[in-house]
């Protein structure tokens, strides 16, 4: 399917549809994948896709505005490509989707325990959540005949976890959240990494006013975290970059998915469900849950 | 160990305002003994805090042989000028400095000295200006070239009768566009140079503005017959600390902070201008 | 920055439980306060009076007044202090009256919670930027949409005042219900008599544009600067040409059922829909004329002596500018067809109250006489049900739509003057005959004209022969009844027009479950929208009789009239406002904003060197709500008066 | 310990005594309400203006609109020690501006299940509607309030330091 | 002065120093990695072969350190913090970590300078002298180091992303380490390094044999061995500065703070008053914000520019000022990149051009 890939990709340039195409590439160390930009027919030959390509491309996009981009997206980057739709971000005749089928990625971290092939890696959390799917966007499929039955199993419930932390005494989960927040040392990789959060100016780094502590202790650990979290609210679409990119290894995917939980119980909203849909906190309905009014 | 953030307490003694969005502020130390040993060269500038707000980088824009007060102008920007402009006599504010290296008032002595400033760019030349006035047998002849986007924007103008009047001084005023009743020259800066021609013999230009006029002035001089050396410029860079350590005002090795904001020209363009 | 705080201490209103003087004390030593004093009364002259001398003699330039609540005097201490020269936007108040002594008892407590407030107070001072009033132009031209006798009376207030006035009316003609009826209630005016002098008028005013046979497409703009666009449907008759000599309907050969006569009487498939209408100008339905169903006839167009028929017609669209746009779209029947026991559709001699309107007006379709549908024959026994639709949760609607007591008190009349063998039923379950003279005309039409009135629901009725037997209870007498009736008249309700959501959404203004418009207060504000400039008259809004009906179009009228006479709006600054830099042009807030108030532009980014595109408010729109505010993000968007930084200064100092 | 005794620990001072706070049992907690001009804010108005009386602990920062209140806002009182934060607004349909309490409702049902997730106690962000009339609901929500935040205890976790 | 030591007695007079010392090092937290903290039982002290995440840099030049205050009154005014006074230890800093402080100290504590005042300003116009760095002694970085004592451990098995040999530090390093531990079998041997390293551990442990000396030396040699990664560091940078190589090579870059933060000598702050609190914060170069002028404008606009800094100042502009690269290739930025940017490879494949 690289095959098919690189054969797609040399034509969208060589009919310059695309002056560039965001994909995946062989990383230093051999195995893991990390970004490409290619933007001349000869360095398709370079794109590959397969279980290591895990990254999120589509944070990529807001870097080259009015460019025509082609982009190598499975399903979960779609959906944040769709949500940048939504917001206005990207202008749908900008991107050129190359979609590839996915049934899951590898946990990159296991890589750094010295295993290498797919068949003893972790598949990563993420992609217990999601099913193994062909993106609901694309301009262009690649299949994935070869690979489709390796895939990661879809858990039954994926917010067991959560349920399971809800569960907790308060203090229980206050001392947790204490302890994970306590390591943010406040680098912003799990902003600058997210391809929804391309606010001009975030509001951690506002001074008119200053929103929270910019000083990495509790306080404002914990505001940082939570507003991170809760502007994702009815966008994040869980592709575990944020997580993935923290140095420190707090698990903010169980922050992520909590609020998607929520908001899927509470307005049964799913973030990049279509481009058509409304931003969850900008529209509304008459019979939104209030039990928690007095 | 000395607290090097520390700053010194201020009064503001005085505000006077310039131009729409600039002020200049007359302060004066709460501490006398501090007042007697602070001393500065025109063209450094001190680190002014609104206590709670932040602080921010502003050049004295008054000659040290004059000094009952510090002057400094401020154009409203951002958080802390908007602040202080809503500061008032009365009001304290803290300055730590003087940092940076300030004009080579040795190398001077003795040569011809061509000022071209735009907008709020005079203010450290107001301090070099009146230095020179002050100290007129060291240098000679004074040419002013002074340019705004309007009239309006024109700073220190109850300085400009003296300079006019001084010896061997010369003023030139200029606005980017006509105006009614505007009687003084039109036409960005370096158009003005060229039809001034100021002596190069002997002379050194010290250019002080916003970066688009000292990118095209600098050619203007050049092809008037300075040479690269007696090109003197103050730059405007984001800065912080003010001590050459926190690491955003740097062209090339260069701080701006520490080793400017004086620089030659021919210093920054071996350095390209590398931000 | 030089902040004076002055505390009151409104008599021992605020004196009794808080000691003021430590209150101002305090606020002395608070970073800012140059100046700290407190008075008896602030808001009296005197007191006005010393903080004009502060100002002065002090040169501040903020000001906090610890007294009661904004919403009583913040207006009038913004007025002193623009009067002593300071922007009237830098002053705040701490409401220590209703939040704090009057509700706590005396004690330190009480008077550290005031000290709080002014503390909060003086925080919020410091971050108040001055801000001016805006001003908007306005469009001199009122868009009335409707026109019925709401929307011709507020054409009639407008064009008296000389302004100009455009009426849309949807309908060939205008005069809408009113036209239809006979007489009206309590004082039996004949509904023609008196509605069409006004339609004259009204078609006569040289300020009054009518487009009849039109609908409106698209509304955009703010108050002051609505663009419209109106679609003109095609009549086939060209308007200018016709004199409304009638040749052409005489001469139609296609007969069908008549909307004006609720399907009583036929009418030609070119018509006018009632001898008074304005413009008398025929228009031809092209759902029956035969040249559009089967491209034959056009005899019309032969016999018109004008050549006004004109069959290639097309939609047109016009764009119009208003100022103001008063709603009068008025009401429908409810459908009570829902009330499968009372046969309606299936009974023809089960009719609805607008079919005895026209039943009963001489120049109906029965000539006046009260007929059985059904044959023909005279009706004798006529039993009336109210409450059709209205005040049933389950089918109809929730709310007692107010005059089918009226107007079946006036049938029931109707029917004894037209045939005084006749006798009358109604059954009701209350009766609300609440205005000028409506109780004693209910009494009357019991009294003097016989009608019997039965407290009770009818359960069925079913046909028997050629009568109708109408079963129901005497809730009074505990009686169950059944009454041989020839005619059933059903007092159906008044609900909102099918396509009131589409207009209301048109026109961004709420309404309620009962797609009814909402007005912006039920009691303080009732002819207004929250859009400004956009005004209700008329049982668009709720049920009203004609005098209500017509008391509203004056109230909007005059609402209107308030904008027009003005050269530019003022404007609160209290607004929201868009710091494009930190925007993203994500259009969360666009999404968000009820008042449609912020719209996209393009700016030239410096930092981006890049054009990119931000949002802006639209001034004249905004509301001051702050919705935008949260819903961005990024925070790109602040509210004057109620910012970020005002509010965070605030909790900081808490 | 009065926290609005502002910021005035000496420089000195360092993190280990940033929880040192009053014994529970003389404890008023310290409550920021946030309450929309036209209903809640005027309920409040009421209930001073019919003299009911409630206990003394909130503090009243008036907003135009419950859909004003940023969730910045209630996360800085909590970050900086308050110990209750109430968002107070029109009932539903009552909205001065039609549509704000809606958009507040839905962002406090997501705000309100994430602080109490991180374990912050449910009773110190809560949310009410208070029509203008209801002064005497007001008084006694916040006597309720200031009962429930009592019973929570002071907010120990954050904002000794500041 | 070589000794050895049991882990055992090692541990015991930790835990009597911790009377008198704050001790710091590192600790390791299942799942998460291994952080230098505050340690309170010698057992949390994890002296094996993983690198903490954060370097010890954080422990000198904090992420946030508080500077002044402005009490709240009407009068304004200004006070500053006194930095603390308690003195530490800080157990188990690695060689680069510990090259890293000296390095910083070129910068937060300079040779004093006469004075604070500059009378003699370098004259513009002249040749610039050759060090431009700061000459300002920064009192809270000063203090930290004054008041800790470094007790290094030399690196037994370096990654994959290691590359300090490239960066003239050896896995076995004693610059800046007071005292340096290596792990031999059953304990440590213990390098007394300066006399405040003696004051602590002086009395410990037995001579070396000259057998177990021999050993260690040749386990030294080996160490630099163990590194893969061999990088090429050139003298100066300065021919590629207009190279479209830097825009290639900043493309995936996310322009987050890891690699700033994380490194051993980046030192880049902001100053930020905060609550009437004047503090200084990390701030690093990566950041698009990092250089914004209020007026909009910003020297450093894209990608390209901050990463293009980020590599100059390491390997071109501090050498100039400070005689030696800022990068003591520690590896953390490449072991932590989102992305996998590897600074070593770019300075590597640098394509410099002959001398102009």
């Amino acid at each position: 399917m690289n095959v098919e890939l690189r054969k797609k990709a040399k034509e969208l340039l060589k009919t310059k549809q695309v002056e560039m195409i965001i994909g995946y590439q062989r990383g230093p160390d051999g195995i893991s994948a990390t970004p490409v930009f290619i933007t001349r027919e000869e360095e398709a030959e370079n794109l590959i896709w397969d279980v290591y390509c895990v990254y999120n491309l589509s944070n990529y996009l807001k870097d080259f505005p009015g460019k025509k981009i082609g982009i190598i997206a499975k399903e979960c980057d779609v959906r944040s490509i769709i949500v940048l739709l939504q917001e206005n971000q990207l202008k749908r005749d900008d991107i050129f989707i190359i979609g590839v089928e996915c049934s899951g990625v590898i946990a990159e971290h296991t890589l750094a325990s010295g295993k290498e092939s797919p068949g003893e890696l972790d598949f990563d959390e993420k992609c217990k959540a999601c099913r193994p799917s062909t993106p609901r966007l694309y301009d262009y499929l690649v299949s994935q005949k070869d690979q489709k039955d390796k895939g990661v199993l879809p858990e039954e419930n994926p917010y067991q976890d959560i349920r399971k932390f809800e569960a907790k005494s308060i203090e229980e989960r206050f001392k947790f959240w204490q302890e994970e927040f306590s390591r943010c040392i406040r680098c912003y990789a799990c902003r600058q990494i997210c391809p929804m959060c391309y606010c001009p100016r975030c509001v951690a780094d506002q001074t008119m006013p200053t929103w929270f502590s910019r000083a990495p202790d509790l306080e404002g650990n914990l505001a940082w975290n939570v507003i991170r979290a809760f502007h994702l609210a009815g966008r994040c679409i869980d592709c575990g970059e944020c997580e993935r990119a923290c140095p420190v290894g707090i698990p903010l995917r169980e922050v992520n998915k909590k609020i998607e939980k929520d908001i899927k119980e509470l307005f049964d909203y799913e973030a990049g469900a279509g481009v058509d849909q409304k931003p969850l906190l900008s529209c509304f309905d008459q019979n939104d849950p209030e039990d928690f009014i007095r | 160990m000395k607290n090097i953030y520390l700053p010194h307490v201020v009064e503001i003694v005085d505000v006077q305002e310039e131009t729409p969005d600039v002020k200049t502020f007359k302060l004066k130390f709460r501490d006398n003994v501090v007042e007697e040993s602070f001393d500065y060269r025109p063209g450094q500038f001190v680190e002014l805090s609104v206590f709670g707000e932040g602080e921010a980088p502003f050049c004295f824009s008054n000659s040290p042989t004059r000094r009952n007060v510090i002057e400094c102008s401020v154009k409203r920007m951002g958080q802390v000028t908007e602040a202080l402009h809503e500061m008032d006599t009365g009001d304290t504010v803290g300055i730590r400095g003087p940092y940076g290296n300030g004009f080579p008032l040795e190398d001077l002595k003795g040569k011809n000295l061509l000022f071209v400033a735009g907008g709020i760019g005079l203010a450290p030349l107001r301090s070099l200006i009146n230095y020179c006035l002050d100290n007129r047998k060291d240098y000679k002849t004074l040419t002013i070239v002074n340019g705004a986007r309007t009239s309006k924007d024109l700073m220190y103008r109850n300085e400009y009768p003296v300079w006019e009047k001084a010896k061997d001084t010369s003023l030139h005023l200029t606005v980017d566009c006509q105006e009614e009743n505007w009687t003084c020259m039109v036409g960005v800066v370096p158009k003005v140079l060229e039809q001034i021609k100021p002596t190069c013999g002997n002379s050194v230009a010290i250019v002080c503005g916003p970066p688009i006029m000292i990118k095209f002035t600098m050619p203007t001089l050049l092809k008037l017959g300075f040479c690269e050396d007696a090109i003197i410029t103050t730059l405007e860079m984001k800065m912080k600390c003010g001590l050459g350590q926190c690491g955003r005002c740097n062209i090339g090795h260069l701080y701006v902070c520490k080793d400017g904001p004086v620089f030659s020209y021919s210093q920054l363009k071996d350095k390209n201008f590398q931000f | 920055m030089k902040i004076g705080v002055f505390t009151c201490h409104c008599g021992t209103n605020i004196a009794a439980t808080v000691d003021v003087e430590k209150v101002a004390q305090a606020a002395a030593e608070f970073p800012g306060v140059t100046f700290s004093t407190a008075y008896n009364y602030m808001c009296s002259d005197p007191g006005q009076n010393i903080v004009k001398k502060a100002i002065k003699e002090h040169a501040l330039d903020r000001v906090v007044i610890a007294s009661c609540s904004p919403s009583l005097h913040e207006k009038t201490f913004r007025k002193c202090v623009e009067d002593a020269g300071i922007n009237p936007y830098l002053v705040e108040m701490a409401n220590i009256r209703e939040h704090c002594s009057w509700v706590h008892p005396e004690g330190e407590q009480t008077t550290a919670k005031a000290i709080e407030l002014v503390r909060i107070a003086v925080a919020k001072v410091s971050r108040d930027r001055p801000l001016e009033m805006t001003y908007t132009p306005i469009e001199k031209k009122v868009l009335i949409i409707g026109g019925g006798i709401a929307g011709i009376q507020s054409a009639i207030d407008i064009a008296f005042a000389n302004y100009p006035a455009v009426i849309v009316e949807r309908e060939p003609s205008i005069g809408g219900r009113m036209a239809s009826f006979d007489k009206t209630f309590p004082t039996l005016d004949c509904a023609a008599c008196i509605l069409t002098p006004k339609m004259v008028t009204v078609s006569q005013s040289e300020h009054v544009t009518i487009h009849t046979y039109s609908e409106i497409e698209e509304v955009t703009g703010y108050v002051g600067n609505f663009t419209v666009k109106i679609r003109k449907k095609p009549r086939s008759v060209d308007i200018n040409k016709c004199t409304g000599c009638g040749v052409c309907y005489g001469k139609c050969p296609v007969r069908v059922p008549s909307e004006f006569d609720q399907g009583l009487g036929k009418r030609p498939a070119i018509y006018i829909p009632f001898p008074q209408a304005v413009p008398n100008v025929p228009v031809i339905d092209r759902e029956s004329c035969l040249w559009f169903t089967e491209q034959k006839c056009g005899i019309c167009q032969k016999v018109c002596p004008f050549g006004a028929i004109d069959y290639d017609m097309e939609d047109e669209i016009i764009e119009e500018k208003f100022g103001a746009i008063i709603v009068a779209t008025g009401f429908q029947q409810f459908d009570y067809s829902v009330y499968g026991e009372y046969g309606y559709g299936k009974f023809k001699n089960v009719i609805t109250g607008l079919h005895f309107e026209r039943m009963v007006n001489s120049s109906g379709p029965t000539g006046g006489k009260i007929i059985k549908p059904s044959d023909g024959k005279e009706a004798r026994e006529v039993v009336f049900i109210q409450c059709i639709g209205s005040r049933d949760e389950q089918k109809g609607v929730p709310y007692c739509s107010r005059l089918c007591c009226m107007y079946t008190a006036k049938h029931a009349l109707l029917l004894r003057e037209h045939n005084p063998d006749a006798q009358a039923y109604v059954f009701y379950i209350d009766i609300r005959a609440a205005g000028k003279n409506y109780e004693e005309f209910v009494k009357k039409v019991q009294d003097e004209y016989g009608a019997i009135y039965l407290r009770g629901r009818v359960s069925r009725i079913f046909e028997k022969g050629d009568k109708l037997i109408v079963r129901g209870a005497d809730t009074l007498s505990g009686a169950q009844i059944e009454i041989e009736a020839d005619l059933v008249v059903m007092a159906t309700g008044l609900v909102a027009m099918p396509d009131a959501v589409s207009l209301a959404q048109m026109l961004h203004i709420p309404y309620d479950q009962n797609n009814l418009f909402t007005e912006a207060h039920p009691k303080l504000a009732p002819v207004e929208t929250i859009t400004s400039g956009i005004f209700l008259t008329g049982a668009c809004q709720a049920p009203k009789d004609i005098p209500d009906a017509v008391a509203t179009a004056s109230a909007a009228s005059v609402k209107a009239l308030g904008l027009m006479v003005q050269d530019k709006l003022a404007r609160e600054p209290l607004i929201a406002r868009v710091i494009p830099e930190l925007c993203s042009g994500c259009r969360a807030c666009i999404e968000a904003c009820p008042f449609s108030a912020i719209e996209t532009e393009e700016i030239e980014d410096l930092r981006l060197r890049r054009k990119r595109t931000v949002v802006k408010v639209i001034e004249g729109v905004c509301t001051g709500c702050g919705i935008c505010t949260t819903a961005c993000r990024m925070s790109a968007i602040d509210l004057e008066g109620f910012s970020n930084r005002q509010i965070m200064e605030e909790l900081a100092v808490l | 310990m009065n926290k609005s005794q502002i910021p005035d620990h000496s420089p000195q001072k360092n993190s280990g005594d940033r929880n040192l706070k009053a014994p529970i049992k003389d404890f008023e907690p310290k409550i920021v309400g946030f309450l929309c001009n036209w209903c809640s804010y005027a309920g409040a108005d009421l209930a001073g203006t019919s003299r009911i009386k409630y206990p003394p602990n909130i503090r009243v920062i008036r907003v135009p609109c419950s859909g004003r209140v940023n969730p910045l806002f209630v996360l800085n009182c909590l970050m900086n020690g308050v110990d209750g934060v109430l968002v107070s607004g029109c009932h539903i349909g009552d909205c001065h501006y039609s549509e704000g309490n809606f958009y507040a409702r839905r962002r406090f049902a997501i705000l309100k299940r994430l602080l109490e997730y991180i374990g912050i106690d449910p009773r110190r962000f809560q949310m009410a509607w208070v029509s203008a009339a209801e002064g005497e609901r007001w008084a006694k929500l916040v006597g309720e309030l200031v009962e429930e935040i009592k019973e929570a205890g002071p907010n120990e976790h954050f904002g000794g330091n500041r | 002065m070589l000794k050895s030591i049991t882990k055992e007695d090692f541990f015991t007079r930790v835990g009597e120093l911790s009377n008198d010392f704050e001790i710091i090092g590192p600790m390791e937290l299942p799942l998460k990695g291994i952080f230098y903290q505050s340690i309170l039982n010698t057992e949390d002290l994890y002296l094996g072969d993983g690198f903490a995440i954060e370097p010890i840099k954080k422990f000198f030049l904090e992420p946030s350190t508080r500077l002044l205050r402005y009490p709240w009154k009407n009068e304004p005014g200004v006070e500053s913090f006194s930095p603390p006074e308690r003195e530490r230890i800080a157990i188990g800093v690695r060689p680069c970590e510990a090259k890293g402080l000296v390095l910083l100290d070129s910068v937060f504590d300079p040779p004093a300078s006469s004075d604070l005042i500059p009378n003699s300003a370098p004259g513009a116009g002249k040749k610039s002298s050759n060090r431009a760095g700061s000459t300002y002694q920064d009192a809270f970085y000063t203090n930290n180091r004054k008041r800790t004592i470094i007790v290094g451990l030399a690196c037994g098995r370096p990654d994959r992303c290691c590359f300090c040999t490239s960066l003239g530090v050896s896995p076995a390093g004693t610059t800046g380490m007071d005292v340096l531990l290596f792990e031999i079998e059953g304990g440590f041997a213990i390098e007394i390094i300066t006399d405040r390293g003696k004051g602590i551990f002086g009395a410990l442990g037995k001579e070396l044999s000259e057998e177990e000396k021999k050993l260690l030396t040749s386990v030294n040699n080996k160490r630099e061995d163990l590194l893969e990664k061999k990088i090429r560091v050139p003298e100066s940078m300065d021919t590629i500065f207009t190279s479209d190589y830097w825009d290639k090579v900043s493309r995936s870059c996310i322009s987050c703070g890891i690699c700033t933060y994380l490194c051993p000598t980046c030192h880049c702050f902001d100053l930020i008053d905060e609550r009437r609190i004047k503090l200084r914060c990390y701030d690093g170069c990566s950041f698009p914000h990092f250089t914004l002028h209020a007026s909009g404008e910003n020297p450093r606009p894209t990608k390209k520019e901050r990463y293009r800094q980020r590599v100059f100042h390491k390997f071109d502009y501090f050498k100039i000022n400070f005689g030696e690269n800022l990068c003591v290739g520690c590896g953390r930025c490449i072991r932590f990149c989102p992305v996998k940017i590897d600074i070593g490879d770019i300075v590597d494949k640098a394509p410099l051009s002959k001398k102009r």
